[in-house]
């Protein structure tokens, strides 16, 4: 019998749903061997289908997409009810994404209408029809329905997509799995480490790389160390850092705060001492914007927490 | 209402800042209880993950005590704890915590007295910049 | 010679009753009653003086080149004198005469020197260089201070006073008096004569000297800085063994300068052993009770 | 009052539901297209380092990852005053080539191409890509590999052919190796090959169909608007680089100018029932959601590129472009459905693009950096499949962003997509049935676009002076905000 | 491994009223009991006491606890006593953990606040004893024989201490001979002995060392192990010259036909091919130089062998490498003199008369080119007027080296004084910035330059120097008067900065010892360890540490030797197992860590490798390591974590 | 601006300078410039050189110290001498310079009597200033 699928966006680019061609033809093998019970990018079922089916009739499901509407939560609390596995598929629904980084500053339509904005129905008589609200913050599929397993990336590449077949189609899917490495990309990445000191932090289009060299021992942040491998470290070949799509390593923690200790642990300015520390700082002064560039798709899950006791004590305040 | 009393965690250099600590003790220097003591090998061994999640987990503030540059048991450790510190505070600052919330403290065995005022003056900022679990939710 | 062992107290035990004393020119004409007050205080403590016959000039200043043998003819023929009285020791009030006749006599203890300059004073019996010249401090230092203190009366008690010593009493080194950065000896002789001594930083620095002569502006700003810093200190009064340092602390005061009396130390030590009387002026000016 | 939903639309990119509302006589009142998300990325651009905006930007669409990225390049390029050396030129531009077959070979197989390939009594399971896939095996296996390599050409270039990371400002991350310009020359051949199969395949299998012809031809998908689109000196459709040129409902020539000169011809209009917003030309002023010469509304995207163009850029295409024009035997072409067929032109000739400059010796050259000026204000434009994409970014002397501002294809389509899905519903409400299978035509006429609602939607204002009226249910107005 | 359930015992000590008149210990003690984990609570008056180890061992046996914790003064006062009287119990002593409620409570706190303190701090203590593993000490052996690289004076003196406390000593040194600059010195300051003459006894005594054994002409190509079990592989250059054989006669100089500046003369005579750098050389032969020898290749001279006697030049010699194992190492490399050719003001080492400091100690050798005559280089005239500059490459951050070179302003000293000595008719001048004559009887002898040997010393650096005529133009000022001065001198001599010898650095790369950012090999402390490297095992002597003079090289070396000696004696090497581990399925071998180590303990290649020897635990490497692959043995980020979060929680439920 | 001065063998063995070293007993070459003449001279505010300059133009070989002021304006106190770190005996050196100008010929000292002085002022002044 055929594995019964879905695919769900929430606040997606869609980069998730086309990555499945990134299959090529394996993409026929896959669905050769699955029913396709929803997936709003390439058939035609809608809400209602969905609605009608029984409780965990769905076999897998994979959701992508960062939560931001109270739609999107109702969504996956829906497919939670109906599927058996359910995973998050892509760095928005395993992390958050690029998306939450709004979680960095206060509401969107706030920000844009100022307060007490409603959006409103077209017509009065049809108040159902309403934009749905927003919810106070972006948030990663895990902080509202249990998640059985992870495909990550943004969107995740071919060769995890394939993975994660070959073990869902098989039977294999575990709990709590990962389908990425357990080490970081630097042990797939061709890139030579030689002498790990960072005397100056370097903005991509302030370099031009040395094409063999470790990208960080370049004075480039490369969030490589502290990133699953599983992408064949295809950024930093390709001369730009890796910005950790695929999410921290099991014990990486906050991936954010980890390689900011490895960054801050190699600056070195000559020898190391109180004379260097204004050198220093200069140097780590050069990592502007560290939230867009640590967090970049891991701020919902790792740097919301603290922003939130933050946002909560502005509030206080005013 | 009684005055708010900041919760603070103090990871202490066992060279140093513990053995100053210890020194505020035999000196019998009364300074605020605030503080729990975490004593470390080094401060390199601190860790900014440690530090955040302190604050998350209901701290208002956090204290780091090593060495005086140059006088690491360790040679350099203080050295990467302060450049760790020093762009923790950027990140935290950024996300809205007031970076005094994390204070990095050079403070030698000798210095008992030391280590009191630094408690004393920690604990009064934190009491001016008020709670960050103002309205009681820890995580 | 070094630092440490400079000797101003000896340790003589033997006090002579009769002491040799050379005047110089400032005791007979300007210093006068520097001489008068030092006669009547060491009669009373028991000494005969009897002034040095035949004295001359001693030069007023130490010769410092090398070559200048003539400049020690005056002094030594002093110290000639004083041997042909068979006198062991010739005392000087005058601080300056105590330099130049105490170098003098510290140079002829060279025996080359001595030969040199006794074939130059072929008139003259040779010297022995045997003539021990003594300032008054030192004397009253050797009358130690227990006897001072039993012959002193109240003349001076109480009063501050400061004592200067400018630069002949303590250089060059192989002279002095004392120690020549920190000395003691005039300070300790005022206190056993019942002053308070006060210790100010300006009392071993130059007045100037003969720039009266060539230069009084450059005196007029020391003595303003000596009388200043002697006031800050808090002395009502200065003494002096010097009649040239005498002279420029109170004629070439300028206007505004504490106006401190300056007295030789000789009629501090008549008033205090009561064989003089403070003259009037200088007791309204240190307010002297009773 | 009675209304219908469809919900959500499927097969595009992002999230869009119809609402169709009737008078109590059953008469049509309205039809809108309403867009229910938005994740607010001008939120968050602003503090960000400028040269991250490519990659940022991209996350806007997974499906036109591409264009954004290069238009965010592109402004960069403009913001830092950069000239791009050519081999960084060649790069971004045989790149971005592949991309436009890449995605309009997707919407041709798998989004909107199953309502031209599939007859239009197939039921809702079999109206998908696999339907396709069961009809079409041969070409659709062909496709899917065809399509993969395309993919590959981007990876080589972009370092993923997702979200890629390449481009930077005055240029891209590396030179080329060697390898990857033989390999890409290889891959060219075979992109060329099925757009000629394509052009075959259309001419034998669809077009000859009369439901077909009769789509085409059909008066409710017959909306008059003017048309944009960009062009290179010849006046043929450049996608990656040229002038924005705008004719009109007739045919003329409103204006030809440079992207940042264009973009202040273009004024925005809001509604308070949708994230997304209304894009007319100044020229005329916003005359309310309607078409005709007078209106503001214009269109963007295959057809309006090929309107606003006089010929195409590469000789299969020409050809191809040729028979089009005798078919309708007038321009510009006002059918709606006609840019599924301007989309195969357009395939075909970013193909034969990329098969020239994959031989262009001076793509591997090493020199892939501009000098970088101070950072200031940029724009950039290029021409995303579903039509012109506008980035515009205010820097700071620091390098980060102040303020950003984008208008993507499928929202300078919005009034037309409005416009369109409107006259289909009216037309088949006149009919009387409204069945499910006449619900997709709605559809259908949407998925003409190719709209991307992820682009059209995840963009709030930046500074373009609009006015913008909020109502509140009962339709009071709560507040008017003027730009 | 099956999950234990923790049984936690917790020991609150009253120390008499130091803990008890404050803090409530019967509360804490009852509050304690019910801590998760914890099986037994109790408190006593002296923990420390007899009785009290005796409950706490007692109560580890009946309650087989997993681990103690016991509540008393600071860890650093008794917590090896307690450790040591549970690992009687029985249980590993890496399970008791000592809770500090004494010093950093009862005595700084007072009422019920210090109570609640108490617990809190009791309660992490115990949530971190729950993540305790039982841990062993580490044994290693130790090789007793050193390695002694440099055979200068400091390797010398070194050499021979280490052999006479009786351990076997390779002194590997470069060149052909042992002696180093020290040999090429004239008369040393401020005794002005004889530097050959107090040198080469000591030479001798090296070579005739049992336990010495010298490898001249070798370099160390290799080093592997660790503190005690170091292996290091040495390259033996081939000489062509038997040494058994040859008997000095020096026949073979003779007919070689090649003439090359002699190195040991700094290039002011000329040596032949095959030579003994001089008479006095350690060992005591010939060395034919490969790279100047007609004979080897292309086409064969051989002069050489066929005059030689005694049949020592074999053409055919070859390289050779030796493994040796040692146990300690003491790098004592040396120095050189900064290049008079960086020194562009004073003309790149072009104009003749212009020499160095170690060039004018060998005219005034009595065994040097010229037999001790001070006659220039140009034209052998004897100098009438010599211009020496100080600080001549040193204390110039901008241009050159921004460190104080040290030994110069003694040997410009002693240079002047002999030089009047040798020319009393000459004028010596002196350019400085400023003397540093801090050694004994080091300003005494200054003084006697100046004031006896009337050297003019001005004050002022030397801006240019340059050639007009036969003369050298001098151009300086005098600070002083604030006057520029112009000397027109026959002979300058620069006092050349010290700069580490050539291949330090590389050297220090192969022990993984720091150099500073000047070169010169890094001490552990400045202070208090300014013997030994970072690098246990490893220790230091002589300039290559910084610029010395004789008799500091000298004590540099004794002391290092004494610190080898240390460690030679020991039957084993103990080391505490609190250290960094990596887990290896987590580490892509990213390498961030290896740097963080200032004791080389951590090796990178597929993966991160702790050397648990070399570690000394301070856990830098592990906060760095972005992956958390890296993590500290009995400090573990989640017992941290466990032991915030808990005394935060005491912290809100309050007492 | 000064001029430039040449050192030479010639120069630094001057019989000028000789005779300063006679006439001193003092060895000019033992000063090492510590400054402390200067530093604690109560006249040097009135010299066109200060003390230890005028040993170091001695040094130096320098002729042109004979016209400076400051030998003149030395009042030969002596509290230079008794501080010397070396034992330059400084007064010693004003004097010999004094000499040689004055046994020259020399002497720009002008003596004006602003009032009547006591006699040993008189007197020590002619014997320091006047041949």
């Amino acid at each position: 019998m055929r594995a019964k699928l879905a695919v769900y966006w929430t606040g997606s680019c869609g980069g998730c749903d086309v990555s499945f061609l990134e299959l090529g033809p394996g993409l026929l093998d896959v669905l050769s061997q699955v029913e396709i019970v929803f997936w709003p990018a390439l058939v035609d079922a809608k809400r209602q289908d969905l609605e009608r089916l029984p409780p965990r009739s769905i076999d897998i499901t994979l959701v992508n997409g960062v939560l931001r509407t109270e739609e999107n939560a109702e969504m996956v609390a829906l497919l939670r009810e109906k599927s058996r596995f359910l995973g998050a598929y892509g760095a928005c629904a395993h992390l958050g994404g690029v998306p939450a980084l709004a979680n960095q500053g206060n509401g969107i339509l706030e920000a844009v209408f100022g307060p007490g904005f409603r959006p409103a129905p077209p017509f009065p008589e049809a108040p159902e029809d309403t934009p749905p609200d927003l919810l106070p913050e972006a948030l990663p599929l895990d902080e509202v329905v249990p998640v059985d397993f992870v495909v990550p990336g943004c969107p995740p590449p071919a060769g995890l997509i394939a993975r994660f077949f070959e073990a869902a189609l098989s039977g294999g899917l575990q709990p709590g799995q990962v389908f990425a490495e357990e080490k970081a990309l630097c042990e797939e990445c061709p890139r030579v480490r030689e002498e790990r000191r960072i005397s100056r932090v370097l903005r991509p289009h302030e370099v031009l790389p040395d094409p063999e060299k470790c990208l960080l021992d370049q004075g480039m942040v490369c969030l490589g160390p502290v990133t699953r491998g599983g992408c064949e470290a295809s950024c930093p070949k390709a001369g730009m850092p890796c910005t950790g799509c695929l999410g921290p390593t099991p014990k990486a923690g906050d991936p954010a705060l980890a390689l900011l200790s490895a960054l801050a642990s190699l600056v070195r300015a000559g020898e190391e001492g109180e004379a260097a520390f204004p050198e220093e700082n200069r140097i780590l002064d050069g990592l502007v914007d560290p939230i867009g560039t640590l967090y970049k798709y891991a701020f919902a899950k790792y740097g919301r927490p603290l922003r939130r006791l933050a946002r909560r004590r502005e509030e206080v305040r005013a | 209402m009684s005055e708010f009393e900041p919760k603070v965690v103090a990871f202490l250099c066992r060279w140093c800042a513990s053995a100053g600590a210890d020194l505020a003790g035999t000196s019998r220097l009364p300074y605020p209880p605030n503080a729990i003591p975490i004593r470390v090998n080094c401060s390199g061994r601190v860790e900014p993950q440690w530090v955040v999640e302190a604050l998350k987990a209901g701290a208002d503030g956090v204290l780091i005590g090593g060495c005086h540059p140059g006088d690491c048991h360790y040679v350099a450790g203080n050295y990467k704890t302060r450049r760790r510190v020093y762009l923790l505070r950027k990140v935290l600052a950024e996300l809205g915590i007031e970076s005094e919330r994390v204070r990095l403290e050079w403070i030698s065995a000798t210095e008992g007295a030391r280590f009191a005022q630094v408690m004393a003056e920690f604990v009064a900022a934190l009491k001016r910049l008020g709670p960050l679990h103002g309205n009681g939710g820890a995580r | 010679m070094t630092n440490g062992s400079i000797q101003h107290s000896s340790p003589i035990t033997h006090h002579p009753s009769r002491v040799l004393y050379f005047p110089g020119c400032a005791l007979k004409d300007q210093a006068r009653a520097y001489e008068e007050a030092t006669l009547a205080a060491l009669a009373a403590l028991g000494y005969e003086v009897q002034e040095l016959p035949r004295w001359n000039c001693c030069g007023t200043v130490y010769a410092l080149a090398q070559d200048d043998l003539m400049r020690h003819v005056g002094p030594v023929r002093n110290l000639i004198r004083a041997q042909e009285q068979g006198a062991k020791e010739l005392l000087t009030l005058c601080a300056m005469c105590y330099n130049t006749l105490s170098r003098s006599a510290l140079f002829v203890q060279n025996p080359e020197n001595l030969r040199r300059l006794n074939a130059f004073m072929d008139e003259e019996e040779d010297y022995r260089g045997e003539v021990r010249v003594l300032h008054l401090v030192q004397l009253l230092g050797e009358i130690g201070r227990g006897r001072l203190e039993k012959a002193a009366k109240e003349g001076l008690s109480g009063l501050r006073v400061g004592a200067y010593y400018g630069c002949t009493l303590l250089r060059p080194q192989e002279v002095a008096v004392d120690h020549p950065e920190q000395p003691k000896i005039l300070e300790e002789a005022l206190a056993a004569l019942g002053a308070e001594p006060v210790v100010f930083p300006e009392r071993v620095e130059c007045c100037g000297a003969y720039l009266t002569v060539t230069k009084p502006e450059a005196v007029r700003l020391r003595v303003s800085s000596i009388l200043l810093s002697a006031a800050q200190a808090g002395a009502e009064l200065l003494v002096t063994a010097c009649p040239l340092c005498h002279f420029n602390l109170t004629e070439r005061r300028p206007l505004g300068a504490p106006k401190l009396p300056v007295v030789y130390l000789g009629e501090a030590l008549a008033w205090a052993l009561g064989v003089k009387s403070m003259p009037e002026a200088v007791a309204k000016a240190v307010g002297v009770r009773g | 009052m009675r209304r219908i939903t469809i919900d959500p639309i499927t097969r595009l990119e992002g999230h869009g539901k119809i609402l169709i509302y009737l008078d109590e006589e059953g008469k049509l009142r309205d039809a809108i297209l309403q867009v229910p998300e938005l994740r607010g990325f001008e939120a968050f651009v602003r503090g960000r380092r400028a040269e991250e905006m490519p990659q940022i930007t991209e996350r806007i669409c997974g499906v036109c990852p591409e264009a954004h990225h290069l238009a965010s390049a592109k402004a960069l390029d403009a913001a830092f005053g950069a000239e791009v050396p050519q081999p960084a030129r060649l790069q971004r531009e045989l790149f971005y080539n592949a991309y436009i077959f890449s995605d309009h070979l997707l919407h041709l197989v798998f989004l909107g191409g199953p309502d031209l390939l599939l007859p239009e009594d197939v039921g809702k399971a079999e109206r998908n890509v696999l339907g396709v896939l069961q009809r079409f095996p041969e070409l659709g296996r062909q496709v899917l590999e065809v399509r993969a390599q395309a993919q590959r050409i981007l990876a080589l270039i972009g370092g993923k052919a997702i979200h890629p990371v390449f481009a930077l400002p005055g240029g891209v991350a590396r030179p080329l190796p060697k390898e990857a310009q033989t390999e890409i020359a290889a891959i060219a051949a075979r992109l060329v090959e099925l757009g000629k199969t394509m052009i075959g395949v259309f001419h034998e299998e669809i077009l000859p169909r009369p439901e077909y012809q009769s789509l085409l031809l059909a008066e409710e998908a017959w909306l008059p608007t003017h048309y944009m689109g960009l062009v290179d000196g010849s006046l043929a459709p450049n996608f990656y680089d040229g002038q924005v040129r705008v004719v009109s409902a007739q045919g003329e020539e409103l204006f030809r100018l440079p992207g940042d000169q264009a973009l202040g011809r273009i004024g925005e209009h809001w509604e308070p029932w949708t994230y997304v917003k209304f894009p007319y030309l100044r020229d005329f002023g916003w005359q309310g959601l309607r078409a005709g010469p007078d209106s503001g509304i214009y269109r963007v995207g295959p057809l309006a590129r090929l309107n606003a163009a006089e010929r195409m850029a590469t000789p299969l295409a020409q050809e191809e472009y040729e028979r089009f024009l005798d078919f309708f035997g007038e321009k510009p072409v006002h059918a709606t459905f006609a840019y599924h067929w301007a989309r195969l032109i357009e395939m075909v000739q970013a193909a034969e693009t990329v098969a020239l400059l994959a031989k262009d010796p001076a793509l591997t050259g090493t020199e892939v950096r501009g000098k970088l000026g101070k950072p200031g204000e940029g724009v950039g434009v290029v021409e995303a499949a579903r039509g012109t994409l506008f980035h515009h970014y205010v820097l700071s002397p620091e390098g980060l962003v102040e303020r950003a501002n984008l208008i993507v294809a499928t929202t300078h389509n919005a009034p037309g997509i409005g416009l369109s899905v409107k006259e289909m519903a009216r037309a088949l409400v006149e009919k009387g049935k409204l069945d499910e299978a006449l619900l997709n035509r709605v559809e259908m006429a949407f998925r003409a676009y190719d709209p991307c609602l992820a682009c059209a939607t995840h963009f709030l204002p930046g500074g373009v002076p609009v006015a913008v009226e909020v109502y509140d249910a009962h339709g009071n107005l709560l507040r008017r905000l003027e730009g | 491994m099956p999950e234990i359930k923790p049984r936690i015992g917790v020991f609150v000590c009253h120390c008499g009223k130091n803990i008890a008149g404050t803090v409530d210990v019967a509360k804490l003690a009852e509050a304690a009991s019910r801590f998760p984990g914890v099986v037994y609570a109790t408190h006593y008056e002296y923990m420390c006491s007899d009785p009290g180890q005796a409950l706490l061992k007692r109560a580890i046996r009946e309650q087989r606890l997993t681990g103690v914790v016991v509540a008393a003064c600071s860890p650093s006062m008794h917590e090896e006593t307690f450790r040591r009287a549970a690992e009687e119990a029985g249980l590993n002593p890496y399970l008791l953990e000592v809770a500090n409620i004494r010093e950093q409570v009862s005595w700084v706190h007072s009422g019920p606040a210090a109570t609640r303190k108490a617990l809190q701090v009791t309660r992490a203590v115990v949530e971190k004893v729950q993540g305790n593993r039982p841990l062993r000490p580490a044994e290693i052996g130790v090789v007793r024989r050193a390695l002694v690289v440099g055979g200068g004076i400091a390797g010398i003196q070194a050499a021979l201490d280490i052999a006479n406390a009786g351990f076997e000593v390779i002194l590997v040194e470069r060149s052909p001979s042992i002696g180093g600059h020290m040999a090429q010195l004239s008369e040393t300051f401020p005794t002005l002995d004889c530097s050959q003459c107090i040198l080469t006894p000591k030479m001798v005594e090296v070579a005739r060392h049992p336990r010495i054994r010298i490898l001249a002409y070798s370099e160390v190509e290799e080093v592997s192990g660790f503190v005690g079990n170091y292996r290091v592989r040495i390259r033996k250059k081939p000489t062509y010259v038997d040494p058994g054989k040859c008997n000095l006669c020096g026949e073979c100089a003779k007919v070689c036909p090649v003439r090359v500046p002699n190195e040991f003369d700094r290039g002011l005579s000329l040596r032949a091919a095959i030579y003994i750098p001089f008479p006095q050389a350690v060992p005591s032969t010939y060395t034919l130089d490969e790279k100047n020898c007609l004979g080897l290749v292309p086409l064969r001279c051989g002069q050489c062998a066929e005059v030689c006697e005694a049949k020592a030049i074999d053409f055919d010699m070859h390289e050779e490498i030796l493994e040796e194992e040692v146990g300690a190492i003491v790098l004592a490399t040396g120095y050189e003199l900064y290049p008079k050719e960086a020194m562009a003001e004073y003309g790149y080492g072009t104009v003749p008369d212009v020499i160095d400091g170690l060039e004018f100690e060998r005219l005034l050798s009595a065994s040097g080119p010229t037999r001790g005559e001070i006659r220039r280089p140009s034209d052998g005239k004897i100098p009438k007027e010599v211009v020496f500059i100080q600080c001549s490459g040193s204390r110039d951050p901008e241009h050159h080296k921004p460190y104080c070179s040290k030994i110069c302003c003694m040997y410009t000293a002693k240079h002047a004084l002999l030089y009047r000595h040798a020319v009393p008719d000459g004028q010596a001048y002196v350019f400085y910035i400023d003397i540093r004559a801090g050694g004994k009887d080091y300003e005494e002898f200054v003084n006697r330059a100046m004031e006896e040997e009337r050297i003019l010393y001005i004050r002022g650096k030397v801006a240019k120097v340059f050639r007009e005529g036969e003369k050298v133009v001098v151009w300086g000022v005098d600070t002083l008067t604030g006057r520029r001065v112009e000397v027109r001198a026959d002979l300058v001599v620069l006092a050349q900065a010290i700069v580490p010898s050539p291949g330090t650095e590389e050297l220090a790369r192969k022990l993984r010892v720091a150099c500073g950012g000047e070169g010169f090999l890094k001490e552990a402390h400045p202070k208090l360890r300014p013997l030994e490297a970072l690098t246990a095992g490893v220790f230091l002597a002589g300039a290559a540490q910084g610029p010395k003079d004789i008799p500091e090289s000298v004590a540099q070396a004794s002391g290092a030797a004494a610190k080898v000696v240390a460690l030679l004696s020991q039957p084993k090497l103990e080391h505490a197992p609190e250290v960094a581990e990596v887990e290896e399925a987590l580490c892509s071998g990213c390498g961030i860590c290896a740097p963080q180590c200032p004791y080389g303990a951590i090796t990178v290649d597929e993966v991160a490798h702790v050397n648990e020897i070399l570690c000394e635990g301070c856990g830098t490497c592990v906060a760095a390591c972005p992956s958390g692959a890296l993590t500290f043995r009995n400090v573990e980020d989640e017992q941290i974590l466990r032991m915030v979060r808990a005394a935060l929680e005491v912290a809100d439920v309050g007492v | 601006m000064v001029a430039e001065l040449r050192v030479s063998r010639e120069s630094l063995n001057a019989p000028f300078l000789q005779r300063v070293e006679e006439l001193s007993g003092q060895n000019v070459f033992a000063c090492y410039q510590c400054g402390k003449c200067s530093a604690g001279c109560l006249f040097a505010e009135h010299m066109d050189l200060l003390p230890n300059q005028v040993l170091r133009l001695l040094q130096l070989g320098d002729e042109g110290v004979l016209a400076a002021r400051a030998p003149w304006v030395c009042a030969a106190c002596l509290a230079c001498s008794v501080r010397c770190p070396k034992g330059v005996d400084v007064a010693r050196v004003m004097e010999a310079l004094r000499q040689l100008a004055l046994r020259r010929g020399l002497s720009p000292v002008e003596v004006k009597l602003d009032r009547p002085v006591p006699q040993i002022a008189l007197v020590g002044a002619m014997r320091k200033v006047t041949p």
